[in-house]
């Protein structure tokens, strides 16, 4: 049997425990069992892939699996992984792992919470294991609709308004996506949907790329919270329960990364060589005003998600550089936001279980109540303004230095407005915290409570050791990434 | 054209079915219409009888006029006073149904000018009934044995549906 | 006179036997042999769908071309049937509550009826037949819409219905003289070596479309639709919003590639139109509505639309995938009023989404049943409903009509809007006084365990659409 | 000899005249009356079809007499529902038949 | 040479024990980890730099350039990838003792100085990470690692600053040299993207032919590099963070912002110096025109200034300033004809670390005495603090170039390449370094002559006027005087080192020899200044002081308010970045952007309200429009398809 069927295989099992388990105590085990089981799965996944690929295989994809599924419409079950997609299965068990943990004290209806929750992870791992553009689709929209529970039942603030608006947005976004997998599927004249093959098929005339490309781009440009698409993502992010955000921002989004290189740019080369400008602009947009939103918002996870509107824009901007450095770049920045933003949502759902408050006007001085959230949080703030030894960092520079393989001017010019990004990023988050760890306490309310608990500790240390493991030894993760991106090229720029 | 006799009978028939139906739907009172949708049953009746379609000239006048017309006396007799039609309609509808109606009509009547219909084969004789009688019965081609069968069960359906309705209980 | 051709008609024959049966022991069952009517009817029913999935393996042509059934149509049938068995098991509540008990026998008779009218409808090769078929399913429906007769909502939806009812099939009978006038003939094969598409058959053609749009409620024909499913017996609004438009859909699109094919260009046009319009503003109203039934009729307008996309292409896999969505919208759709009938139940009134605000609390599953349902109604995955709007989106791509398609992937985000609306309601609207916990019957909760099977499995076990799609046939 | 068109577009008047009163009518007995008129028009469409252009075979004049028949079961469901729409309210006006709306 | 990691590894590792237990151990054993590591890695400086200079010139009469050490750490496309590695060449290994002994010393010095204070083991962690930070710095084997340690000195730097995070100013202070180096390190990175693509590598020794072909990019490269250089190294426009710094301890400002980071700017500019030299010396000119202007900018606000650490502060700017403008007047790598000015700028890099933070540390003894930045709060310490007094003269003596003080043997090469490149540039550095003679014993006569602030209070006290006895200014502990000496010492010596021998622009060795004229008219000039300063000074409420004062009011206040160039960057970023582009933009994406997103909802709302009259429940309507729907489409039909 196919290892990544596990992947599918683990969830449904989970499921089906949560739904018959009695007491928290049950429902909890059966998380963290099955998390840790998703993760070792994952991680031997990586290890296993490495030891292939070092060995020497170099077919595109391992662990292919086929299984015809809807003979007549030529739709089958269709597995396997590149590099690129184990990376994204590794830092989508990570998050899932650590979200279990993050949302381990979330009352009331925690089974339901759990329920959703895996069904999500389903829907994540089936879409980054499939190759068949419908597998793909779906999984994608599976893994979208529990968002609105999730946000809409256990979230906070205006939680009904913008789990709707995030809803309706992603699948305004994946209507939009659809309409490329049929155009892409009709317009290739295949008799599949594998993506692998029709991308040698190479025969989609360059009129039905032009019309497609933008439509399947922009579908999956709304999850990657694309300029002037992205307004779910504050609304959304800001009213969404921890782990939630956790696993939104950090895997979710990057669904909309990976789609776009994997099916827009991959199976529509030629519009995608050709159009790349119109997206380039969005993009950089996408990168500055982001990062320029984030600074004059006062609410914690405002600013989080605005930082995730920029560096999300960052991953599309590199993609759309196509150049193979921009694009392992974008790869490792789509890692590298998950695991950070993660952190950050996991510290600021933690500092607002205690205060109740996320308007950074009314917090301060955190660090002398709670030194280990603080600690964690200037972490997580330092690896999101890039600092060399978290993954932020070599993200960003291979973005950069691969962007900067393009040596024509609108490619240079852009490029160099979506450096000053790091300069933005530095100013919001040193603002923040400066203003809420720093200083005095305001309020005195504050001063009873209480550092984080032992769960909330090994969320936050499990991602800080991944994001710092990946900033200090980037190469391995490079590398796997550097072979699916390859192999993408030798279709999209020969 | 020359005025032969069933020219004069059809311009007659016509002429009263046109203006019984303009009646039927602008009268206010509910008994008068019902008399003259009578009238124009009965025109209809002619109509048949012109086309050498007497048996159906006969159904017509059973079924409608006997049948139907007299449904519609009771309903009227029973709702009594709720039955009058006095109010007027909205002008908007008014227009609007007018519009609707008109409109149809041109294009009807346009469509019905401009097709090329097959050369007329007219019936010289009137249909015997035991060509009916077979045609009705029988199993074949352009036979409707299946139709009548169908038909019934239709029947008795709306038969326990309007008993079901239309009783007390 | 061959009439022993009318033995090969056996779901229609099998049908009217249990028609018998059942009224005759509506006239002679007394007493305590009341209270097995109800079961008594639905194991006759199960039997017969039996017969019916039995005998579809069969392609017939009896009464020289009037009378046809294929695989395809045998399915279907049986389909329509399942569909009507889990609907009558639904309605055993209803059909016992003080009000009805006594009316039992002719609920089973006037429904049964509305089936043999539809297995009429959809083998019919010949345009008499078709009327008569037509008839039949729906005029014992007006007696059935107007059933709960002492309930001001229900006579006002009956007659809006009936009324409505019988301009249309005047509208298309008109329409169906002219295809006479200008083909000189009834049988559907024969016309169509007749069909020129000169300006009166497209007349001609508009006019039938008009009476099937009706019976199908694709808009501007489909004002009758939401007054009378609101005001209507729950049951009967779930037949017609399933079983009805099924059957209907399923025949416009068997008389557009069988006698209509020489106008494809025209009747794509009317199609593209009428499923946009359909689609946007069945939405649009949709969103609005608060009772749940009112709701659901435009949801189904709108569905009805998406069923059209299928239809447009006039192909094999548009059958196929017409089939499909509708034997998946039979099954959400059927959880869903099976919900508002159970729920309708503890509330005495009309349902209104109001009352389902925090319905989580207190009716967990059948909450999560209604959210599947809902789920599947918007196509949202892992459930049939995606499948089969996936297949009805590529059937109509297929033929070339991806602005269209476009234009309804973009409706399916305001549907969704509005099926998350309930959705909200049930799981976030806090509420002081939800409905208290409540235990549907027996009957009822069979049904919708079968319904969630449906939903969860259908889109998944790819077999049943593979068996569709090896039977359908096309232009 | 009358020319067929003529009775084509004397059912046309009919019906159209019969979808005005439909259209205007303010009481339901007189919607179906209106109802009754259009339906009669189509029956005479068919026989003259049948008559004029197709006299081999009588597909037209037993759709007729089938309309005919079926027009009667519908007249008479129709009015049943009717009675039980004065039963419930005590009017068969159609202003009064709008609870069921928007 | 490849112990030379341990130099890399000991304050990381001692980084990570303190970071992670730090904050479970005693204060004494947090830092005695902290400096037993660092005297380590000074140690082992200093046996690098025995070895590396004692094992002699190689055949072409260079010093040869050491790599123990290299890896790619990250791939980056076909031919670019960033290495980590150790590189020893002649100023690597110089800059290698400059920060192993100032840091040693700083973390000395720091048991006296941050004896009890909270988070003390969170201050060693950060000087060990800082340290671990500025010596990856130096040694790196190209121009992307320096850019990675570049980042994490920046960033030590941020936290040290913001030791004392519940102070406000702390707080601003940190944030703003953060903020304002990282925007100068946008150029940089940029730059470094430049010379990366056209130089086809990260390397500081890049394929010639290619920097040739490259034209315009390599000296735009440069220029950018070099503002980044400027940002970390405080040149004028970009000074304004440095100043502020001086929120941190004291000692951190001794090693920080004095010796080390600051000069991180000046020694990219030497790292780079032969590309520079070959292809870009317009840029190097440039560099020098800025240097100067900040140099005598720097000089002028120090003259104003009350707070202690601040005068040190633009003190340091101006000296930094002097070493860029000594690499910028270079116009041959030859040091003999032209190329003096490298080892005059690293030279001065070496004795400026040791007089600076000598500087700083007897400042932060004083301030630990007197408990204030504000030269108020002193006067007439010479009597409580002798070391202190003798330690900090011999580094004013110094600074101000006076023989036999090192500061006199750099500052006099300096000026002698100043003289050689153009006479004019000469004249004005010597001005400037008289008036940094001047304000440094300006400085030094306010602090330890004059009215002693204390003893006023003790009479007040005395008198009853205020309640609470004034603490007397004392000695500092021993751990604070004895890095006072040291350096103390070393700053005497420090100048007889035959600096040529070891670093100059080529390579090969050079033999200092002092240009009699130049040194001659600068000792002059500098004791000028100090004697203007004395003059001034050294007693309290002079009259010509009280004159001077009054006539060039407005230009003291203003030189006090450095010109105002920090309100012009506040003006810049709160009022044009937060008010003028931010504040919009959030608006604009919550009312436009998202506004659009909900206007859809909300007109879809409205429409669908508006077309609810269609279904008006009336069944005559409903057909009428049904009719009206058959006609159309059959119209349509009929006469337009």
């Amino acid at each position: 049997m196919n290892i990544l069927n596990l992947f599918i295989l683990i969830p449904i099992v989970m499921l089906l425990a949560l739904w018959a388990s009695r007491n928290l105590r049950q429902i909890r085990s059966v998380m963290v069992v099955g998390s840790t089981m998703l993760l070792a799965l994952s991680v031997y996944l990586t290890i296993d892939f490495i030891s292939q690929r070092n060995a020497g295989t170099d077919t595109p994809f391992l662990y292919t699996d086929s299984m015809t599924w809807y003979e007549p419409l030529n739709i089958c079950y269709s597995i396997g992984v590149d590099g690129i997609s184990v990376a994204m299965i590794l830092l989508s068990a990570i998050i899932v792992f650590t979200g279990t943990f993050a949302s381990w004290r979330l009352q009331p209806l925690t089974k339901e919470f759990f329920l959703w929750f895996v069904l999500l992870s389903l829907g994540v791992f089936g879409f980054f294991i499939s190759l068949d553009m419908f597998t793909m689709f779906m999984f994608y929209e599976t893994a979208l609709i529990p968002m609105y529970l999730l946000i809409g039942v256990w979230g906070s603030g205006r939680k009904e308004y913008s789990a709707m608006k995030l809803t309706l947005m992603l699948m305004g976004g994946s209507a939009f996506l659809l309409m490329g997998i049929l155009g892409i599927y009709f317009g290739s004249g295949a008799t599949t949907m594998h993506i692998q093959e029709i991308a040698e098929m190479a025969n989609i005339p360059t009129q039905v790329q032009y019309i497609f490309f933008p439509i399947t781009f922009l579908g999956f440009g709304v999850l990657g919270a694309l300029f002037p698409f992205h307004t779910w993502s504050p609304d959304g992010h800001a009213s969404a329960p921890t782990s939630v955000s956790m696993l939104h921002a950090g895997v979710l989004m990057k669904l909309g990364g990976y789609g776009c290189f994997r099916i827009a740019m991959y199976l529509l080369p030629q519009a995608a060589e050709d159009l790349s400008w119109i997206f380039i602009i969005l993009t950089t947009i996408s990168v500055v005003y982001g990062a320029l939103s984030a600074i004059s918002q006062t609410d914690l996870k405002y600013i989080n998600a605005y930082s995730s509107v920029s560096h999300c824009g960052l991953v599309l901007f590199a993609l759309l550089m196509m150049t193979r450095t921009s694009c392992t770049g974008a790869i490792l920045q789509m890692l590298s936001h998950g695991l950070m933003t993660a952190l950050f949502f996991a510290l600021i759902g933690m500092i607002y279980g205690r205060t109740h408050t996320r308007d950074i006007r009314e917090l301060s001085g955190l660090m002398k109540i709670m030194p280990f959230l603080s600690v964690g949080y200037i972490i997580a703030g330092l690896a999101n303004l890039g600092l060399p030894g978290f993954s932020g960092f070599i993200a960003e520079m291979t973005i950069f230095v691969g962007s900067f393989e393009q040596p024509d001017l609108f490619h240079r010019t852009v490029t160099i407005i979506a450096c000053t990004s790091i300069v933005i990023t530095a100013v919001y988050i040193l603002r923040v915290v400066g203003k809420i760890l720093y200083g005095t306490i305001k309020n005195e309310h504050h001063l009873a409570l209480t550092d984080a608990t032992w769960d909330e500790r090994f969320t936050v240390i499990c991602l800080i050791i991944c994001v710092a493991g990946l900033g200090i030894a980037p190469m391995w993760v490079s590398d796997l990434i550097n072979g699916g991106v390859s192999n993408i090229f030798t279709i999209l720029h020969p | 054209m020359i005025l032969n006799t069933h020219a004069i009978i059809f311009m007659g028939l016509a002429l009263l079915m046109v203006i019984a139906a303009l009646l039927a739907v602008t009268t206010r009172n509910i008994m008068r219409a019902t008399v003259y949708l009578l009238f124009v049953l009965f025109g209809t009746a002619g109509l048949y009888f012109i086309l050498h379609y007497t048996f159906l000239g006969a159904v017509q006048v059973t079924v409608y006029a006997g049948g139907i017309i007299v449904l519609f006396v009771f309903a009227a007799l029973l709702i009594g006073k709720g039955a009058r039609d006095l109010t007027h309609t909205s002008i908007l509808r008014y227009t609007a149904g007018f519009t609707a109606a008109a409109t149809g009509l041109a294009l009807t009547t346009y469509l019905i000018f401009t097709h090329q219909f097959p050369d007329v084969k007219p019936l010289t004789s009137v249909v015997p009934i035991n060509l009916i009688g077979h045609t009705l019965m029988g199993s074949d081609k352009y036979n409707y044995v299946l139709p009548f069968e169908a038909v019934s069960v239709l029947l008795l359906a709306c038969m326990i549906g309007a008993l079901l309705i239309a009783r007390k209980r | 006179m061959n009439y022993i051709q009318f033995l090969e008609m056996r779901p229609e024959i099998s049908l009217l036997a249990i028609f018998v049966i059942i009224f005759t022991y509506d006239l002679i069952a007394r007493g305590k042999w009341r209270h097995y009517f109800h079961p008594i009817t639905c194991l006759l029913l199960m039997l017969h769908t039996g017969i019916c999935m039995s005998e579809s393996y069969r392609e017939i042509d009896i009464f020289s071309g009037m009378y046809y059934t294929n695989s395809m149509i045998g399915i279907l049938k049986t389909i329509l049937t399942g569909g009507t068995v889990l609907l009558v098991l639904q309605a055993n509540k209803w059909l016992r509550s003080a009000n009805t008990t006594h009316k039992q026998g002719e609920f089973y008779t006037l429904l049964l009826s509305t089936l043999l009218g539809m297995y009429i409808m959809i083998s019919a090769r010949h345009f008499l037949l078709f009327f008569i078929g037509m008839e039949l399913a729906s005029l014992p429906l007006a007696c059935l819409v107007a059933f709960d007769k002492y309930r001001h909502h229900s006579a006002e939806a009956g007659v809006k219905y009936i009324l409505s009812s019988m301009f249309t099939s005047a509208v298309m009978l008109y329409g169906i003289s002219f295809l006479y006038g200008t083909t000189g003939t009834l049988y559907f094969q024969e016309m169509t070596s007749g069909i020129d598409g000169s300006p009166l058959q497209i007349f001609a053609l508009t006019l039938f479309f008009a009476g099937m749009g009706f019976k199908i409620s694709l808009v501007p024909f489909h004002m009758w639709t939401a007054d009378t499913y609101q005001g209507a017996p729950t049951v009967v609004s779930s037949y017609l919003s399933v079983i009805s438009k099924g059957a209907a859909a399923f025949t416009l699109m068997t008389i557009l590639i069988k006698v209509f094919a020489p106008m494809i260009e025209y009747w794509q046009i009317i199609l593209y139109a009428l499923t946009v319009l359909s689609i946007t503003i069945a939405n649009l109203f949709a969103i609005r509505q608060t009772d749940l039934k009112r709701f659901m009729a435009f949801s189904s307008i709108s569905q009805a639309g998406y069923i059209m996309l299928a239809v447009i292409g006039g192909a094999k896999d548009g059958m196929s995938a017409l089939v499909f969505y509708v034997l998946v919208y039979i099954f959400a759709n059927l959880a869903v009023f099976g919900i508002i009938e159970t729920i309708e139940h503890q509330t005495r009134s009309n349902v209104s989404r109001d009352d389902c605000n925090a319905l989580y609390k207190t009716n967990p599953r059948l909450t999560l049943l209604m959210t599947l349902a809902l789920f599947s109604l918007a196509g949202i995955p892992p459930f049939a409903g995606f499948f089969s709007k996936f297949f009805v989106f590529m059937s109509a791509f297929k033929a070339g009509f991806w602005i269209l398609v476009f234009i309804a992937l973009i409706n399916t985000v305001i549907s969704l809007y509005y099926y998350l609306l309930i959705v909200k309601a049930m799981y976030i609207t806090p509420n002081e006084t939800p409905i208290p916990t409540f235990n549907s019957s027996k009957y009822s909760r069979i049904s919708c365990v079968i319904c969630l099977a449906g939903i969860v499995l259908l889109g998944i076990c790819s077999f049943v659409f593979e068996e569709i799609d090896r039977i359908s046939f096309g232009m | 000899m009358i020319p067929a068109e003529y009775y084509l577009v004397l059912a046309a008047l009919m019906f159209f005249i019969g979808v005005f009163g439909f259209f205007t009518r303010r009481n339901l007995l007189a919607v179906l009356i209106s109802t009754e008129l259009i339906l009669n028009a189509i029956d005479i469409n068919f026989a003259v079809f049948n008559a004029y252009y197709y006299p081999e075979h009588l597909e037209g004049f037993f759709f007729t007499m089938f309309a005919i028949g079926i027009a009667a079961a519908e007249t008479a469901v129709a009015i049943a529902i009717i009675l039980n729409v004065y039963r419930n309210m005590g009017t068969i006006r159609l202003k009064n038949l709008k609870k069921l709306k928007f | 040479m490849e112990f030379t990691i341990s130099i890399l590894a000991l304050p990381l590792i001692s980084f990570l024990i303190l970071a992670l237990a730090g904050m479970k151990l005693p204060h004494k054993v947090a830092g005695g980890i902290g400096t037993a590591s660092l005297a380590i890695v000074a140690i082992l400086s200093y046996v690098t730099a025995i070895q590396y200079f004692g094992a002699g010139r190689g055949a072409d009469g260079l010093f040869p350039t050491i790599t123990p050490y290299n890896v790619t750490w990250l791939p980056l496309g076909e031919t670019l990838h960033i290495d980590m590695g150790i590189m020893l060449d002649p100023i690597s290994v110089m800059m290698l003792i400059v920060i192993s002994t100032v840091s040693l010393m700083v973390h000395i010095y720091s048991f006296g100085y941050m004896k009890g204070e909270k988070g003390f083991q969170r201050y060693y962690a950060f000087l060990s990470l800082f340290t671990f930070s500025m010596l990856g710095l130096v040694v790196a084997t190209n121009i992307f690692q320096m850019y990675v340690f570049w980042e994490l000195v920046g960033v030590s730097s941020y936290l040290l600053i913001g030791f004392y995070y519940t102070k406000k100013e702390a707080i601003a202070a940190s944030k703003k040299a953060f903020i304002v180096t990282r925007f100068a390190d946008l150029f940089f990175l940029v730059g470094i993207l430049f010379y990366g693509y056209y130089a086809g590598t990260f390397s500081f020794t890049p394929d010639v032919r290619l920097l040739a072909s490259a034209g315009i990019v390599i000296p735009v490269a440069l220029g950018l590099m070099f503002i980044g250089g400027a940002g970390k190294s405080a040149m004028f426009p970009l000074h304004i963070w440095l100043p502020d710094a001086m929120e941190g301890p004291t000692p951190v400002s001794a090693l920080i912002h004095a010796a080390t980071m600051v000069v991180a700017g000046v020694y990219l500019v030497a790292r780079m110096f032969p590309i520079f030299i070959e292809y870009a010396p317009e840029v190097l000119h440039t560099i020098a025109y800025i240097g100067a202007f900040t140099a005598l900018y720097a000089a002028v606000v120090a003259c104003a200034q009350t707070d202690i650490k601040r005068v040190l502060a633009f003190s340091t700017i101006s000296q930094i300033a002097f070493m860029m403008v000594a690499l910028g007047v270079c116009t041959s790598a030859d040091p003999h004809e032209g190329g003096l000015g490298y080892m005059a700028s690293m030279f001065h890099l070496f004795t400026h670390a040791m007089f600076k933070g000598l500087l700083f540390l007897g400042a932060g003894a004083i301030i630990h005495a007197v408990h204030s930045n504000e030269r108020s709060f002193m006067g007439g310490l010479r009597k409580y603090m002798p070391v202190t007094h003798i330690t900090f003269l011999i580094a004013c003596l110094a600074i101000a170039g006076i023989p036999p003080f090192s500061g006199f043997f750099s500052k006099d090469e300096i000026l002698t390449a100043c003289y050689s490149y153009s006479p004019i540039m000469g004249v004005f550095m010597s001005g400037v370094a008289a008036l940094t003679a001047f304000y440094m014993f300006r400085l030094y006569y306010m602090i330890f002559w004059g009215k002693s602030y204390y003893e006023t209070e003790l009479k007040k006290y005395q008198k009853g006027e205020i309640a609470e006895k004034p603490h007397a200014p004392h000695e500092a502990p021993w751990t604070m005087t004895t890095p006072l000496i040291l350096l103390a010492l070393v700053s005497c010596i420090a100048g007889f080192i035959p600096f040529g021998k070891f670093i100059s622009s080529n390579g090969h060795a050079y033999e200092i020899h002092l240009n009699a004229a130049v040194a001659i008219s600068s000792i002059t000039l500098a004791v000028a200044g100090i004697l203007t300063a004395a003059f001034i000074y050294r007693k309290d409420s002079n009259r010509v002081i009280l004159s001077v004062k009054v006539q060039s009011k407005k230009f003291i206040i203003a030189a006090y308010h450095r010109f105002y160039m920090d309100e012009l960057w506040l003006f810049v970023t709160k009022r044009i970045i937060f008010k003028g582009i931010s504040r919009p933009i959030a608006w604009f994406d919550k009312h436009i952007i998202d506004g659009f997103m909900d206007l859809l909802a909300t007109a879809s709302q409205a429409f669908s309200y508006s077309i609810r009259r269609f279904q008006s429940g009336n069944i005559q309507s409903y057909c009428i429009w049904f009719l009206h729907g058959v006609i159309i489409l059959a119209l349509i039909l009929i006469f337009l398809v």
